[in-house]
């Protein structure tokens, strides 16, 4: 499998470390069903045949996390982009 | 018809004739007491059970394929009871225990064989960990062997004693684990449910569910109609979360593969299973001579039932880091399977969580080892609509409650289970 | 003929000299170089600031990208979106200074200098071993001539960077994995002959 | 001798000798181990797997299933190797297998007179009596039959290496398809690789007859050859079998440079193991000759016909005296005629049709050959042939032959198309399996897509080359395939001559014979998927290339089905096998996984450590010194030094994590349990992180060395783990922090010195040495300074081993010049290097927990650190500690044990019964983690987890450790066995 790393290009999926499903967030822990929120978050997983979106890390190449459209019964690899662009610069941030 | 060497002898001087079928290619009934989805090891032994432990012959197993074409059809057919957690050790001991008299049980030679598994030591840490895992097995009144370098080496005169980067110290050994012919434990349990009145039914996909206002599940939609049942029971191993999809259920499973890899068949090498945990290898070597051998998951989702070339990579480097005599053999053929890998690396075997539904699930890539124990305790938890004692951690809301099984202590990341 | 260095114990490198098939001159030679390494990092969402200061300082612009952007006295490599690693020859607090300078409130300079060994690769043969060991197309034709990659060389993480020649190379690793990047690259490098100097 | 005088690709002028079973022959270079014995008059070349039964050639390549040989000896000694890939060289030594006593009387051969009884699968039904027999007589039985050739005896001496190649386009096959494929896509500019088997370029060309562009074949392949070999963007490649098809365009190639050899040269790498990526892929793989089924049609002497021709075109060898052809098509009676020409006596053309083209009777004819049309050969006999019986207008008639050539008509090499789990498609027309859904950017031409005819075989090739190049953007120049004349290619589906005499193999190599297919039919197994399993039909070492389609045929037959409901069983990785070690490469014996070296390695050799593995990483574990008769006596001096004196340990291998901005407060309350962002610059704190789900992930201590910027340390083992989490919460989690992170792991040697000398140590290397004075630097201090005139040092005042004690880091290439003064500092205090065993006895000492603790499978509270935890903010991991089976008083809590009786020992691994309870999972109560004898005890201590925790102090429980047979009454304490106040790290 080859993943295209918005910075570093075309890899083979061996230079990257798997986490899954990248459409779960955190959920707020002051919330009131925080316990149900979190074994949710933590436990559970669509874990779809077919389209998935997916978290890697480029830990052999830029360390960035890298959102990948992969379908998980071809393994053909989609669009990938940075878990976070970059945030905006802070103008006016005194420090 | 009684399998026996009289038979054998007649069958073949008469040209097969006082043969038939193994079992019969059932045709769905409109409803059954019990339907079991996955004709793989786990349901079959299931329906096996229910038939004889409970008296519950109302029963169709539907497959979507030719039975024993999801992992049970594509394991390295080994097993064994070297567990550590209390909520484990018991269960696939009674497994091991069952794996014992299987021939006799089934009438079926499913080639059982304690060739015994020894899980190489390479450091005073992973001896510790293995010390304490084998006493646990003790505990449980299952077998272990600490064995030092001599000794493994002994038995494994073929292993690198002399110039390994991990050098080996010592083993676990578990003389009654062993290994199993894989194909044979699906047909010895179908043709064994079949006789006691189980309705083998292949070629049948389950595609959804129908559910009564109350929301109970009275029975499945499939490509060969709509079946009812008092009781729906899931053993669909990898495809655990697509079937749960259709009951709006989210579980604790991500499908992900693992490759198996055999050789070209050689004269007797390897004699028992061995295990290379510092370098992501195992091998056994089967009856016809090929050697059977695999390591991680190749760690991502999957359902392509196949996998990648980095993982036969270092597969191979660890088996050349062990057994560097094999270098000049060759690869005969790859292939994957989809393991139901859950949150804690065990499984999940478990009344509901909806009226009328039965889960059997999370077997990772170790659950060939439980198909007897698997359908045992299924079995008795369908009939009983409670656990057995055997398998009663194996919970699903173990991941709320907190009563995790987590075996490796790697969390919830079933990619490094 | 078994690898080279087999039974050689894993901690020891191969000693300096000839490796290999006797062909002169040597497919490949390998040579430490003695330079400053340290990282430069753009606080989040300010690389454009800190390459404007950068290039400010330094004379060129280093590219936000996993190529290498020559200045007079400092090679940048791009090794992650506004990250660099910094090459030049004067002692690494002079280069720290100078990018700390350059960099202002804009980023930071972590020195890494003694933990990252700088290899020169040079000979015929380095476009083959670098084949051997990079899961990556370096042929000019697909790649910048610039181009500088951060990956992993059969278990061994490494930046690569044109070295000025399609045959010349450099290669920062980590020191920890000096011997083991070595026993690597002359085993991989000696059916074409190979000379260590380090 | 059977060698043509004339014709073929062979140098008669380069004679190789070579041994077959001990007796010396010779060939030529060009041949193959096949054609050379061929050409020698070896017929018996290897005994069947089940049945022993006498085995000759049957194929030309890959596909053969029963002439497999060792080759080499000793530690070079090769199974399983098919003698029609095998290419000759001078010296070359093989030897049949599977045969015993020897390959012409093998005892084995008993197991045939069974075959009634040793049917599909028969093992299933038998062997269960008595039950112990299956472990102790039958299966060793079994096994010592089954198996084919032996492996090694010895590592294997040769070096394998691995290589990744890149490219527009990816040929693989070199016969008309390929080579056209390749010329038109290098052509346009496109970088091209062509790769091929063979360790000849050509393919079927090596053999054929038909013009192309009025001249030879072999002519057309030494032209574009030519060309393709000036072009700088094609990369050909022979003796290169592409065996898998992956993700993401991948494709697996195994190079053997030197299997032609009989040791690879000095430094040459025996086989390359190639990683290719290619934009596109055309196979061109051509089509495979396949067998009728018929009674003894596994006789030695009976051969494909498109071996026959392979043979005697391109090595000029008469595979027989005489020789019939039965067969079902036109493709067949090409074959005979090439025989005939070059000089092979053919007896009988039977063909199964009783049609055939007027133009392949004229050709007949013309050459005189007899043609026995709507015939049937009925038996074989001999052991190798003699003759065939052949039915033809209701009249049986004896034909006396030594060879016979078989086609059942072709199967297209389909296989890579199937790797991505796409299913072929049945031809009716063809009677052949022809490709379906491929992997994506791969197309399939010539023969292998179905295109039989060699002006098809040609135009398919330049079209797919064309079609790839173009789509990829490369202007493609106009096309001017060669013309060549056809052959003709009809062919009638035939496959089992019903009531045929003796047995009628489908797989020879498994011994699948009609019958078994029956009878699994008639068993229930109707799937092909069972049939496979069952009978083992296409399982062996030639994958069914040559029995799958006859198999599922006469399969399709019993069932009632047609070919294409009863489908085809699933082709995968390898098209052919891979050695073993190619997969490997380098990474074997020493090389296996990397080793990283610490700073002070050399410095440690020079002092005489032992070393051990510790993950990747080679530490010194003990020094040991001249007297000191095992490692207990040099750990015990280790401590006590360190307790008395002063030590030094290396502890470089600690991840180290450098934090910048002015978020990163913020970001370490989030990540350890404590809290953090109150930490005072110069100032270091300890901290424990979790996991979501409330484990302990790691330890360690991090120090703010300024406002924004902080120094992490991990524990060597987590080191990449808990930096990958860093950067999860920065770029998922919480990417609005403003903070950057930095591995310095290598940057910094970071050497621990402990001790009550440990500050006058220090003194002396530090360039001030105030810096350390007591009031200046306390307990938990960081500063910045430098040592040895000028070298930058970071300096932390902490101490696993629980003494005064610092940790200095210095650049790494500093480190051991940083020991050695040290050393040379400390000598007058005794100073002492230690390992990590003396470092795991004082950490247990101090009761701190480490890698056995830290397994996953803790919370804070279970190690006694849940006050740590805060409570006024959210840490990762909070939420679901407080989960019940976390917090459950009932959980294993983190205690010391010291034996009842101090002279006994403590055993890490054991576990925690109650005094009196039986050993059994229910009364379990916890496990010792780490044990060890201390030194300055003087008796043995142990750390643990026990039911009820803290709770229990004071009372006694029991260390049972079964494995050992150890059972051991033990004090359960506190952890911290030495200093609990920690007077001594403050002091
Ligand atoms: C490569 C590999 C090696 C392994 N090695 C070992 C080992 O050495 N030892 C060990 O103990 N375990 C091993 N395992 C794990 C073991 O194979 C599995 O855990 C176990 O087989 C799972 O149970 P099962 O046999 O019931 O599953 P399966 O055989 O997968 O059964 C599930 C069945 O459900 C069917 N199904 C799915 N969806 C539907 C539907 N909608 N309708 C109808 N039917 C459906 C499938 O077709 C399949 O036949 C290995 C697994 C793999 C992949
Ligand atoms: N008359 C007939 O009925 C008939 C039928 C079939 C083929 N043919 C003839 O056979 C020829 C077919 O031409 P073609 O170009 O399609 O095929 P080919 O058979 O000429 O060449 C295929 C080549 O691919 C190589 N190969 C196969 N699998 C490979 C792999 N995995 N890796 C590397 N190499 C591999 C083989 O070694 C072979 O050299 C034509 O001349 C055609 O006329 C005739
Ligand atoms: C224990 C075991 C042994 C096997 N031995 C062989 C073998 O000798 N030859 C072979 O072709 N395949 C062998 N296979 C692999 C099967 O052919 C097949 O690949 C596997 O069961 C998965 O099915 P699939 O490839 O059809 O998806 C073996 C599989 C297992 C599980
Ligand atoms: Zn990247």
């Amino acid at each position: 499998m080859r993943i295209d790393c918005p910075y570093c290009g075309s890899r083979d999926a061996h230079e990257f470390a798997y986490l899954g499903d990248a459409t779960l967030t955190r959920p707020d822990p002051a919330a009131p069903n925080a316990a149900e929120a979190f074994h949710d978050w933590v436990y559970l997983r669509d874990n779809p045949a077919g389209p998935h979106s997916e978290l890697w890390y480029h830990a052999s190449g830029c360390r960035r996390w890298v959102v990948v459209a992969r379908d998980t019964l071809t393994h053909a690899v989609g669009p990938t982009r940075f878990a976070c662009a970059a945030a905006e610069p802070r103008e006016g941030d005194a420090r | 018809m009684r399998y026996s060497l009289l038979n054998v002898i007649v069958n073949g001087l008469t040209g097969n004739r006082f043969t038939g079928p193994a079992w019969r290619d059932a045709a769905p009934k409109p409803a059954y007491d019990v339907v079991i989805v996955g004709g793989g090891g786990h349901g079959l032994a299931t329906a096996y059970y229910l038939a004889k432990e409970h008296g519950i012959r109302n029963v169709a197993v539907l497959e979507k394929g030719w039975i024993g074409s999801g992992n049970a059809g594509r394991n390295t057919t080994i097993f064994r009871s070297n567990y550590l957690l209390p909520g484990n050790q018991p269960f696939y001991e009674w497994s091991v225990k069952l794996w014992e008299g299987l021939e006799q049980e089934l009438n079926y030679n499913v080639m059982a064989s304690q060739r015994g598994i020894v899980n190489l030591i390479h450091s005073d840490a992973q001896r510790d960990a293995y010390v304490r895992r084998g006493n646990a097995m003790r505990l449980s009144g299952a077998d272990a062997e600490l064995l030092d370098r001599e000794q493994v080496r002994a038995m494994m005169p073929f292993l690198d004693f002399d110039n390994a980067r991990f050098p080996i110290k010592g083993g676990l050994m578990q003389a009654r684990a062993g290994t199993a012919r894989h194909d044979a434990v699906v047909w010895g349990y179908a043709r064994g449910a079949d006789a006691l009145g189980v309705d083998i039914i292949q070629n049948c996909e389950v595609r959804g569910f129908t559910r009564d206002a109350a929301g109970r599940v009275t029975g499945v939609e499939t490509t060969r109609g709509t079946i009812g049942a008092k009781k729906v029971a899931l053993a669909v191993a990898g495809s655990s979360s697509r079937l749960a999809a259709k009951l709006d259920l989210r579980l604790p499973i991500e499908s992900q593969v693992l490759q198996a890899f055999v050789s070209e068949a050689i004269k007797p090498l390897v004699p028992g299973v061995v295990t290379f945990g510092a370098g992501h290898f195992y091998i056994s070597q089967s009856d016809k001579g090929g050697l059977v051998f695999g390591g991680d998951l190749d760690g991502y989702n999957s359902y392509a039932q196949r996998g990648n070339l980095p993982v036969i990579e270092d597969v191979c480097e660890g088996g050349m880091a062990v057994m560097p005599l094999i270098g000049r053999l060759k690869l005969l053929r790859q292939w994957g399977g989809l393991c139901d890998m859950s949150m804690d690396g065990s499984p999940i075997i478990d009344v509901g969580p909806l009226p009328g539904l039965y889960l059997n699930t999370g077997w990772s890539y170790g659950g060939f080892k439980a198909t007897p124990a698997s359908g045992w305790c299924f079995a008795h938890t369908i009939a009983r609509d409670e656990a057995h004692p055997l398998s009663a951690a194996m919970r699903l809301d173990r991941f709320a409650t907190g009563y995790v099984i987590d075996e490796k202590g790697v969390g919830a990341q079933p990619n490094l289970h | 003929m078994a690898d080279l260095f087999a039974h050689l114990p894993a901690s020891k490198a191969p000693a300096p000299g000839r490796h290999g098939a006797p062909i002169d001159p040597p497919g490949v030679t390998i040579a430490t170089q003695d330079v400053a390494v340290v990282t430069v990092i753009a606080r989040p969402g300010r690389a454009e600031a800190a390459i404007a200061g950068l290039a400010a300082r330094f004379g060129a612009a280093p590219r936000d990208a996993a190529v290498l952007t020559r200045t007079e006295t400092v090679d940048f490599v791009g090794i992650a979106p506004g990250r660099w690693t910094a090459l030049a020859a004067e002692p690494s607090a002079t280069l720290v200074a100078a990018l700390e300078d350059a960099l202002g409130e804009t980023g930071y300079v972590v020195d890494q200098s003694g933990g990252q060994v700088v290899l020169a690769l040079d000979g015929p043969a380095v476009p083959d071993l670098l084949t051997k060991l990079v899961a990556i197309d370096l042929d000019p034709v697909a790649a910048p001539l610039d181009a500088a990659p951060t990956t992993v060389l059969a278990h061994v993480g490494a930046t690569l960077l044109p070295g000025g020649t399609a045959s010349a190379w450099r290669l920062i690793v980590g020191r920890s994995y000096l011997a083991a990047a070595l026993r690597l690259l002359v085993a991989s490098a000696a059916e074409r002959g190979c000379e260590l100097r380090v | 001798m059977s060698r043509l005088a004339r014709g073929g690709l062979i140098d008669r002028a380069r004679p190789f000798a070579f041994t077959f079973d001990g007796r010396p022959y010779q060939g030529f270079q060009g041949d193959t181990l096949a054609s050379a014995l061929l050409a020698s008059d070896v017929r018996l070349v290897g005994r069947s797997f089940k049945y022993h039964r006498p085995r000759g050639i049957v194929g030309c390549g890959t596909e053969e299933p029963n002439a497999l040989v060792e080759l080499r000896t000793g530690a070079r000694r090769e199974p399983n190797a098919k003698a029609t890939t095998v290419e000759l060289f001078d010296g070359l030594d093989a030897r049949s297998q599977n045969a015993w006593p020897s390959l012409a009387f093998d005892a084995m051969a008993v197991n045939g007179l069974l075959s009634p009884f040793f049917g599909a699968a028969f093992y299933y039904k038998t062997f269960m009596w008595p039950k112990a027999a299956w472990e102790k007589l039958y299966e060793p039985m079994i096994r010592r039959a089954a198996g084919l050739g032996r492996t090694a005896e010895a590592p294997d001496p040769d070096a394998y290496d691995k290589a990744h190649a890149f490219c527009d386009l990816l040929v693989i096959g070199s016969g008309p398809s390929g080579l056209t494929a390749a010329l038109t896509a290098a052509r346009s500019g496109a970088r091209v690789i062509l790769a091929e088997e063979d360790f000849r370029f050509g393919g079927r060309l090596l053999s054929e007859r038909t013009a192309i562009d009025g001249a030879a074949p072999l002519a057309f392949v030494d032209r574009v050859l030519a060309e393709l070999a000036s072009l700088p963007n094609v990369r050909l490649m022979s003796r290169t079998s592409l065996f898998g098809v992956y993700d993401g365009g991948t494709y697996g190639a195994l190079e053997r440079l030197a299997d032609h050899l009989p040791v690879p040269a000095p430094f040459q790498p025996r086989q390359r193991l190639w990683k290719i990526v290619a934009k596109r892929a055309v196979l061109a793989a051509g089509a495979l000759d396949r067998p009728i089924v018929f009674g003894g049609n596994d006789r030695p002497g009976v051969m494909l016909a498109q071996a026959v021709e392979t043979f005697v075109a391109r090595h000029a060898v008469a595979p027989a005296k005489t020789m019939a052809v039965f067969a079902n098509n036109d493709a067949a009676w090409t074959t005979a005629f090439a025989a005939h020409d070059a000089g092979q006596n053919v007896a009988a053309l039977i063909d199964t049709r009783r049609d055939v083209a007027p133009g392949l009777l004229a050709g007949a004819k013309a050459r005189g050959l007899r043609t026995l049309l709507g015939g049937e050969v009925i038996a074989t006999k001999g052991k190798t042939l003699t003759s065939i019986e052949v039915a033809v207008g209701g009249k049986v008639e004896r034909i006396a032959v030594d060879g016979l050539a078989m086609s059942g008509g072709f199967s297209p090499a389909v296989h890579l198309t199937c790797h991505h789990g796409g299913r072929p498609v049945w031809n009716d027309a063809l009677a052949a399996f022809v490709p379906g859904n491929c992997p994506p950017g791969l197309t399939v031409a010539g023969a292998a897509a179905g295109a039989y005819a060699l002006s098809a075989c040609l135009e398919t090739g330049a079209a797919e080359g064309a079609k790839a190049a173009a789509d990829l953007g490369f202007a493609v120049p106009a096309v001017d395939v060669p013309k060549a004349e056809d052959a003709p290619t009809a062919l009638a589906a035939f496959w089992y001559v019903e009531g045929s005499k003796g047995m009628a193999f489908v797989d020879f190599q498994n011994d699948v014979a009609a019958k078994d297919v029956k009878l699994a039919a008639k068993e229930g197994f109707t799937s092909v998927e069972h049939l496979k399993r069952y009978t083992t039909l296409g399982m062996a070492t030639d994958q069914g290339k040559l029995a799958n389609v006859p198999g599922l045929a006469i399969l399709a037959k019993v069932t009632g089905r047609t070919i294409a409901e009863t489908g085809t069983t699933l082709f995968r990785p390898p098209w052919s096998p891979v050695t073993l070690a190619a997969f490997a490469g380098h990474h074997r014996g020493q090389d296996f996984r990397p080793a990283r070296i610490t700073p002070t390695h050399a410095l440690a050799e020079e002092l005489g450590a032992v070393f051990v593995e510790a993950g990747p990483w080679l530490r010194a574990s003990y020094f040991p010194k001249a007297g000191e008769t095992d490692w207990r006596a040099t750990v015990a001096r280790e401590v006590a030094a360190v307790r008395e004196g002063v030590g030094l340990i290396d502890v470089s291998t600690f991840g180290k994590i450098e934090l910048c901005g002015p978020d990163v407060g913020l970001l370490l309350d989030r990540v350890y349990a404590n809290t953090f962002s109150t930490l005072a610059v110069g100032k270091a704190r300890y901290g424990v992180m979790c996991r979501e789900d409330g484990m302990v992930m790691d330890d360690g201590t991090t120090a703010r060395l300024g406002p924004d910027r902080w120094i992490m340390t991990t524990t060597t083992a987590n080191a990449a783990k808990v930096h990958q989490h860093l950067e999860f919460c920065l770029q998922v989690l919480w990417p609005d922090l403003d903070v950057v992170t930095a591995s310095v792991s290598e940057r910094w040697a970071q050497i621990s010195i402990s001790g009550p000398k440990a500050r006058d140590t220090l003194a002396r290397v530090l360039d001030e040495d105030a810096v350390i004075a007591p009031e200046a630097f306390p307990y938990m201090g960081a500063v910045e300074t430098s040592v040895l005139g000028g070298v930058t040092a970071r300096l932390f005042r902490l101490s696993f081993a629980g003494e005064l004690g610092w940790e200095i880091a210095v650049p790494a290439d500093r480190g051991e010049a940083l020991a050695r003064a040290l050393l040379a500092a400390g000598a007058e205090f005794g100073i002492t290097p230690y390992g990590l065993e003396a470092l795991a006895v004082m950490r247990i000492e101090k009761g701190h927990v480490s890698g056995p603790e830290l397994n996953g499978q803790t919370t804070i509270a279970d190690l006694g650190m849940g006050r740590m935890a805060s409570t006024k903010k959210d840490w990762i991991g909070r939420v679901m500690a407080g989960r019940p089976g976390l917090v459950d008083p009932n959980r294993p809590g983190f205690v010391g044990f010291r034996p009842v009786d101090r002279s006994q020992r403590l055993s890490a691994g054991a576990h925690l019964l109650e005094q009196g309870a039986a050993a059994a999972t229910a009364n379990d109560r916890g496990w010792i983690s780490s044990a060890t004898w201390s030194p300055t005890l003087g008796h043995a201590i142990g750390l643990g987890f026990l039911a009820g925790g803290a709770a229990r102090i004071g009372e006694v429980v029991r260390a049972w450790d079964g494995l050992r047979g150890t059972d051991v009454a033990v004090e359960v304490c506190a952890p911290a066995f030495y200093d609990p106040e920690g007077v001594r790290l403050r002091g």
